[in-house]
C-alpha cells in the first residue's frame, strides 16, 4: 500500500510519468504531438552572434554554475550547442568559462561536436572551453578578466546563476558587450532584467533549449510541464470557487 | 557497460528508493535507509575532485607560465600550506580558526559588499521607464525600497504598509507560481532521468 | 560644444556612483540620526514562537551560510541564540555547509561571554558540518547520533553531553531556526523535515531569499521569516539583548534614498534626452 | 587608531579587496587566490574530520560495517575521470548520485512545492464584510493563475490567453522589481558591517 500522504503525488507522478513516454515515443514514430509556440530572446542569439563576427572579437558562453543534478544546466547546454554551431559557421570565437568541475567535460564536448557538425572540426580551440573554478566568486572574477583581456562582443549567461550574477552582468556592460541572460534561479532573474538587453525568464530557458535542440525526450518533457501547469492553474481556479461556497473538499483533498 | 551501465544504475538505484519511500512496506523501509548512507559517503568522498581540478587548472598555468602565473603558484601553495596546517593541528587548532577569521573572512564579506556598490550602478542605469513593463518594475521597486527601510515610516506610515502589500500579495503570488511551475519542472526532469530518457550527462565521450 | 548636465544625468561613471555610495555610508555611520524602528509581525510571531517553548525545549540551529553572509545574519542568529539561553532552551547546531560549523563556533564565542554559567555539551552543542544535504537531512530524521556519526564538530563524542539527552530524531526539537542563504536551504529543510513531520520551523534569512519564500509563509509551512539586518535589529529591540543591527538602520535608510536618489536622477536624464533627440538613449534592455 | 595587529590586518585586506571597484589590479589577484585556496582548503580539512575520518575508523576501522565498503569503490570510480581512457568509469557514482536525487525529487517536492501552493491559493472571492481581504484574495488568485498562463508554452498566446499572460507578466514584473529592492537592503547591511570596522574599529572614529 501507498504510505499516507504520498497518494495524490503517487497518481500524478505516475500519470505524468505515462503521459510522457506516450508522447516521447508518439514524437520518435513520427506522430504529431503538441509543438512549443513562445519563444523569447532566440532572435537576439542570432544578433549577438552577427555582432562578434562583425567587430571580429569573440562570444562568451557561460553556463552557470549548477551541477549536472540540476535541470538548468541541461537547458543551457542545448542553448550553446546552438550558439557553438553558429559561430563555427561564421568563423567566430567562441569562449565557455566552467564553474563546475563535472559539468567542464559535458560543456567540452558539446562545443567540440558543434563544431564538428557546422564542418569545422579543425577551428576548434580546446583552450576556450576552460575550467575556471569551483568557487563562485572566484569563477566570476576569472570570467570579468577574460572579459576584459579579450574585449568579447557579447556576453551570453545561461543557467543556474547565484549572487555573482549582478557582477557578471554590470562587468558585461562594463566591458561594453551585448547581454543576454536566461535563468531560473528566481532570486537571481530582477538583476539579469536590470542589466542585460534581453532576458529569458524563468522556465523560459526550457522552451527554449527544447525549441532549439527539438528532440522527442526534451519536446515531450515540455509539453508535460505545460499540462502540469494546467493542472495547477485548474486547481487553483476551480479550488478558489469552492472556497467562495464555503466547501473546502479540494483542499482537504490535495494532503492526500 | 560505458552508457548502459551507469543508465542501469541510476534507474535500479532510483526506483529502488521511490518504492522503499513510496510503499508502506516493513521489508523495504531499510532499503532507503542504506542508500541513504551510501549517497553521503559517495558524495563525503568524492569532495578531492575539486581540489584535484583546482590543482590540474593552476599547476598547468604555472607549468606554462601564462600571464599571471604568479598567483596560481600561490593559491597552490597557500591550497596546501593550509590543508596540511589543518590535517596536522585539528580543526581547533588556533592557526587554523586564526586564518579563517581574520584573513579569509574579511576577504569573502569584502567581497560580498561590493555587491552594494554594483547594485546601486545597475539600478541607476537599468531602471528607466522605458516602457510599461519597466516603469512597473520601477515603481514597486521604489516603493518597496524606501518602504522597507526605517525612513519609509518616518515619512509617512503609509509607504511601510504598501511595500509589505506589494510583497505579501503579488510578489507572494507570482513567487508561488514560478515554484509551482519550478516543481513540475524538476518532476519532469526527474521522470526523464529515472526512465532513461535524459542522458546528457554522459556525453562526454 | 557643451554638454548639459541633463544629458550627464544619463550616462554618469559607474564610479562617482561608488564615490557618493561610500561618502553616504560613512557621513552616516560617523552621525547617527536614530531613525524610530517598530517591530514588525513576522520578529513578533518568531519571538513569541520561542518565548513559548518550555524551559528545557531543544532548539536546531540550522547554520547553513558562510563568512560572506555573516554581516547579514549574525545579528539575528545571536539575539535569537541569546534568547534561547535566557529561556534556558537548549540550542544545538549542526549544518550541511561546509563553514556551517565555523559559522556556529562564531555565534558561540558572540553569545557564551554574556552567559557564563551556561555550558558547551549542556546548554549549546556544534555537531558541524556533514555531507549529503538533503540526504543527511532525512538521516536525522531517521536516527540523528548515526547521522552525524556519534561526533560533534570537534570529533568529541556525543553520548558524553548531557544536552543529547531525549534527542533520537529531529522531529524531538520544538523549533528549528534555519539560518539559511542558499542550497542546501530553506526548501529541502521544507520538503524532508518541517513538512512531512510537522516541526515548526522560524528562518533567518537574507534580504534576496526573502521574496521566493515568502510563498512558504502565506501557506504556512513556516513560522515566520526574520528577514536580513532588518530583522535582527527588530529581534534585538523586542528581546531586549542589544547588538550591532540597531546602529545600521539609518545607513540602510539612507543608502537606499541614495540609490532612489540616482534612480530619478538617472529617469530624469533619459526623458530629457529622449526629448531633446527624439529618440532613446542609455544602456538598452527589454525590461 | 587600533592597536590590534588583527584589525590592522582586517583592514588592510578590507581595503584591497575594494580596490577591484577602481580596476582590477595585482593585490586583488592575490587576495583573490588567497580566499579561494583557504576555502577550499577549509572544506578538504573539514570533511575529513567531520565526516571521513570517523567513518574509515569507526565504521569500516573496526570491521564491523564491511558493506561500508561498497560506496567508497563507487566514490573511489570517480577518480578515474582524470584518465582517458577509464574516464567511463565515473558515469558509475554519478549515476547513483543521479539516481538518488531523481528519488528525492519525485517523492518530496510534489506536495509542498505544488499542492500545498495551490491549496494556499483556494482563497474565497467573496469574503463577506471584509472588502479589503476579497481584493487581496482575487489579488492572489488571478497572480498566480496569470503567471502560471505565462509559462505555458504549447499554446498559442492568442486573444483572451494572450491578455491573462500579459497580467502575468506584469505581475512578475512587481515582483522582480520588489525582490530588486528587498536585495538592495541585504547588501547594504553587509557593506555597512565592513564600513563599520574600517571606521569605528579600525580608524577608532565615531564610537
Amino acid at each position: 500500500m501507498i504510505k499516507e500522504g504520498m497518494l495524490l503525488t503517487f497518481i500524478l507522478e505516475v500519470l505524468m510519468g505515462i503521459a510522457l513516454l506516450v508522447l516521447v515515443s508518439r514524437a520518435r514514430a513520427g506522430k504529431k504531438i503538441p509543438v512549443i509556440h513562445e519563444i523569447a530572446g532566440l532572435t537576439a542569439l542570432q544578433e549577438a552572434v552577427g555582432r562578434a563576427t562583425e567587430m571580429g572579437t569573440p562570444i562568451m558562453f557561460v553556463p552557470g554554475k549548477g551541477d549536472l543534478a540540476d535541470a538548468q544546466t541541461y537547458a543551457a547546454l542545448p542553448v550553446l550547442d546552438y550558439v557553438a554551431k553558429s559561430c563555427a559557421e561564421y568563423d567566430t570565437r567562441i569562449i565557455v568559462p566552467t564553474g563546475v568541475a563535472v559539468v567542464h567535460p559535458v560543456a567540452d564536448a558539446v562545443t567540440r561536436q558543434a563544431f564538428q557538425a557546422a564542418g569545422k572540426g579543425d577551428s576548434y580551440r580546446e583552450t576556450d572551453v576552460r575550467f575556471i573554478n569551483e568557487q563562485n566568486w572566484a569563477w566570476a572574477a576569472g570570467i570579468t578578466g577574460i572579459m576584459e583581456r579579450e574585449k568579447v562582443a557579447a556576453q551570453i549567461l545561461f543557467g543556474a546563476f547565484w549572487a555573482e550574477s549582478l557582477f557578471l552582468a554590470e562587468s558585461g556592460n562594463r566591458a561594453g558587450a551585448m547581454q543576454i541572460a536566461g535563468t531560473a534561479s528566481t532570486s537571481q532573474i530582477p538583476f539579469f532584467v536590470a542589466a542585460c538587453d534581453y532576458t529569458l525568464i524563468g522556465q523560459e530557458i526550457f522552451a527554449a533549449s527544447a525549441y532549439l535542440n527539438p528532440e522527442p525526450s526534451t519536446t515531450g518533457g515540455l509539453v508535460v510541464q505545460d499540462w502540469g501547469k494546467m493542472l495547477g492553474l485548474a486547481l487553483v481556479i476551480l479550488g478558489a470557487i469552492l472556497a467562495t461556497f464555503g466547501n473546502n473538499t479540494l483542499a482537504e483533498f490535495m494532503l492526500k | 557497460m560505458k552508457r548502459e551501465g551507469p543508465i542501469a544504475l541510476l534507474m535500479i538505484s532510483g526506483v529502488l528508493y521511490i518504492v522503499s519511500v513510496m510503499l508502506a512496506s516493513p521489508v523495504m523501509e531499510p532499503v532507503a535507509a542504506t542508500l541513504d548512507d551510501w549517497y553521503k559517503i559517495v558524495v563525503g568522498f568524492i569532495n578531492l575532485v575539486g581540489i584535484i581540478s583546482l590543482t590540474q587548472v593552476n599547476g598547468r598555468a604555472v607549468l606554462r607560465k601564462s600571464s599571471g602565473w604568479f598567483y596560481n603558484a600561490l593559491l597552490i601553495v597557500v591550497l596546501y600550506g593550509y590543508i596540511i596546517l589543518g590535517l596536522v593541528g585539528g580543526v581547533g587548532n588556533v592557526a587554523f580558526t586564526r586564518i579563517y577569521d581574520n584573513i579569509l573572512t574579511p576577504i569573502l564579506m569584502t567581497i560580498f559588499s561590493t555587491l552594494t556598490f554594483w547594485i546601486g550602478s545597475a539600478a541607476y542605469r537599468a531602471f528607466r521607464a522605458k516602457n510599461l513593463d519597466a516603469a512597473i518594475l520601477l515603481v514597486a521597486g521604489i516603493v518597496v525600497m524606501i518602504g522597507r527601510v526605517t525612513l519609509g515610516s518616518a515619512i509617512s506610515p503609509a509607504i511601510p504598509k504598501a511595500a509589505e502589500w506589494i510583497l505579501n500579495f503579488p510578489t507572494v503570488a507570482g513567487m508561488r507560481a514560478i515554484e509551482m511551475g519550478a516543481a513540475i519542472g524538476g518532476i519532469v526532469l526527474a521522470l526523464r532521468m529515472i526512465t532513461g530518457l535524459e542522458r546528457s550527462f554522459m556525453s562526454n565521450d | 560644444m557643451e554638454v548639459s548636465i541633463f544629458t550627464k544625468l544619463d550616462s554618469l561613471d559607474r564610479r562617482w556612483i561608488f564615490a557618493f555610495q561610500a561618502l553616504v555610508f560613512c557621513i552616516v555611520i560617523l552621525n547617527p540620526v536614530g531613525l524610530a524602528l517598530n517591530v514588525g509581525d513576522q520578529v513578533r510571531t518568531a519571538f513569541e514562537a520561542i518565548e513559548s517553548l518550555p524551559e528545557g525545549s531543544i532548539v536546531w540551529f540550522a547554520t547553513d551560510y558562510q563568512a560572506a553572509n555573516a554581516a547579514e545574519l549574525e545579528p539575528a542568529a545571536i539575539a535569537i541564540f541569546k534568547h534561547c539561553m535566557q529561556k534556558n532552551l537548549r540550542v544545538i547546531s549542526g549544518s550541511t555547509w561546509p563553514e556551517g560549523g565555523a559559522m556556529m563556533s562564531r555565534l558561540i564565542n558572540y553569545v557564551a561571554p554574556e552567559f557564563p554559567d551556561k555550558e558547551y555539551g549542556v546548554d549549546y552543542l556544534n555537531l558541524g558540518y556533514r555531507p549529503g544535504g538533503q540526504v543527511w537531512l532525512q538521516q536525522l530524521t531517521d536516527d540523528l547520533p548515526a547521522a552525524v556519526g556519534g561526533i560533534d564538530h570537534f570529533g568529541d563524542p556525543i553520548s558524553a553531553y548531557p544536552i543529547m539527552e531525549g534527542l533520537e530524531v529531529i522531529q524531538d526539537v520544538a523549533m528549528i531556526i534555519g539560518i539559511h542563504v542558499g542550497t542546501p536551504g530553506t526548501p529541502e529543510y521544507i520538503r524532508v523535515i518541517t513538512d512531512p513531520h510537522n516541526v515548526p520551523m522560524i528562518t533567518v534569512l537574507p534580504a534576496v531569499s526573502v521574496a521566493v519564500t515568502m510563498p512558504y509563509l502565506a501557506s504556512g509551512q513556516l513560522v515566520s521569516i526574520v528577514a536580513s539586518l532588518r530583522g535582527g535589529a527588530e529581534y534585538e529591540l523586542i528581546s531586549g539583548f542589544s547588538g550591532t543591527a540597531m546602529t545600521g538602520m539609518d545607513s540602510q535608510s539612507f543608502m537606499n534614498l541614495t540609490i532612489v536618489i540616482f534612480v530619478i536622477l538617472g529617469n530624469i536624464g533619459f526623458f530629457y534626452n529622449k526629448y531633446k533627440e527624439g529618440s532613446s538613449g542609455g544602456g538598452g534592455d527589454n525590461v | 587608531m587600533s592597536n590590534d595587529i588583527w584589525v590592522w590586518i582586517g583592514a588592510i585586506l578590507t581595503l584591497g579587496t575594494y580596490s577591484v571597484l577602481y580596476k582590477d589590479n595585482p593585490v586583488y589577484r592575490v587576495l583573490e587566490a588567497l580566499f579561494v585556496a583557504i576555502l577550499a582548503g577549509h572544506s578538504v580539512v573539514i570533511n575529513w574530520f567531520n565526516f571521513q575520518k570517523p567513518t574509515i575508523v569507526n565504521r569500516l576501522g573496526e570491521g564491523k560495517e564491511l558493506i561500508v565498503v561498497i560506496p567508497l569503490l563507487l566514490a573511489a570510480l570517480m577518480y578515474f575521470r582524470y584518465s582517458r581512457k577509464f574516464a567511463w568509469l565515473a558515469r558509475y557514482p554519478m549515476a547513483f548520485l543521479m539516481g538518488i536525487g531523481a528519488a528525492y525529487v519525485l517523492t518530496k517536492n510534489l506536495k509542498p512545492m505544488f499542492l500545498t501552493q495551490a491549496r494556499a491559493t483556494m482563497l474565497p472571492l467573496w469574503v463577506p464584510g471584509d472588502f479589503g481581504a476579497t481584493i487581496n484574495n482575487w489579488v492572489v488568485v488571478l497572480g498566480v493563475a496569470s503567471v502560471l498562463t505565462y509559462f505555458f508554452f504549447t499554446v498559442k498566446k492568442t486573444g483572451p490567453v494572450h491578455g491573462f499572460s500579459r497580467i502575468g507578466r506584469i505581475y512578475l514584473m512587481i515582483a522582480f522589481g520588489a525582490l530588486f529592492a528587498d536585495t538592495v537592503l541585504g547588501r547594504v547591511s553587509v557593506t555597512l558591517v565592513r564600513f563599520q570596522f574600517l571606521l569605528n574599529d579600525w580608524l577608532g572614529l565615531g564610537i
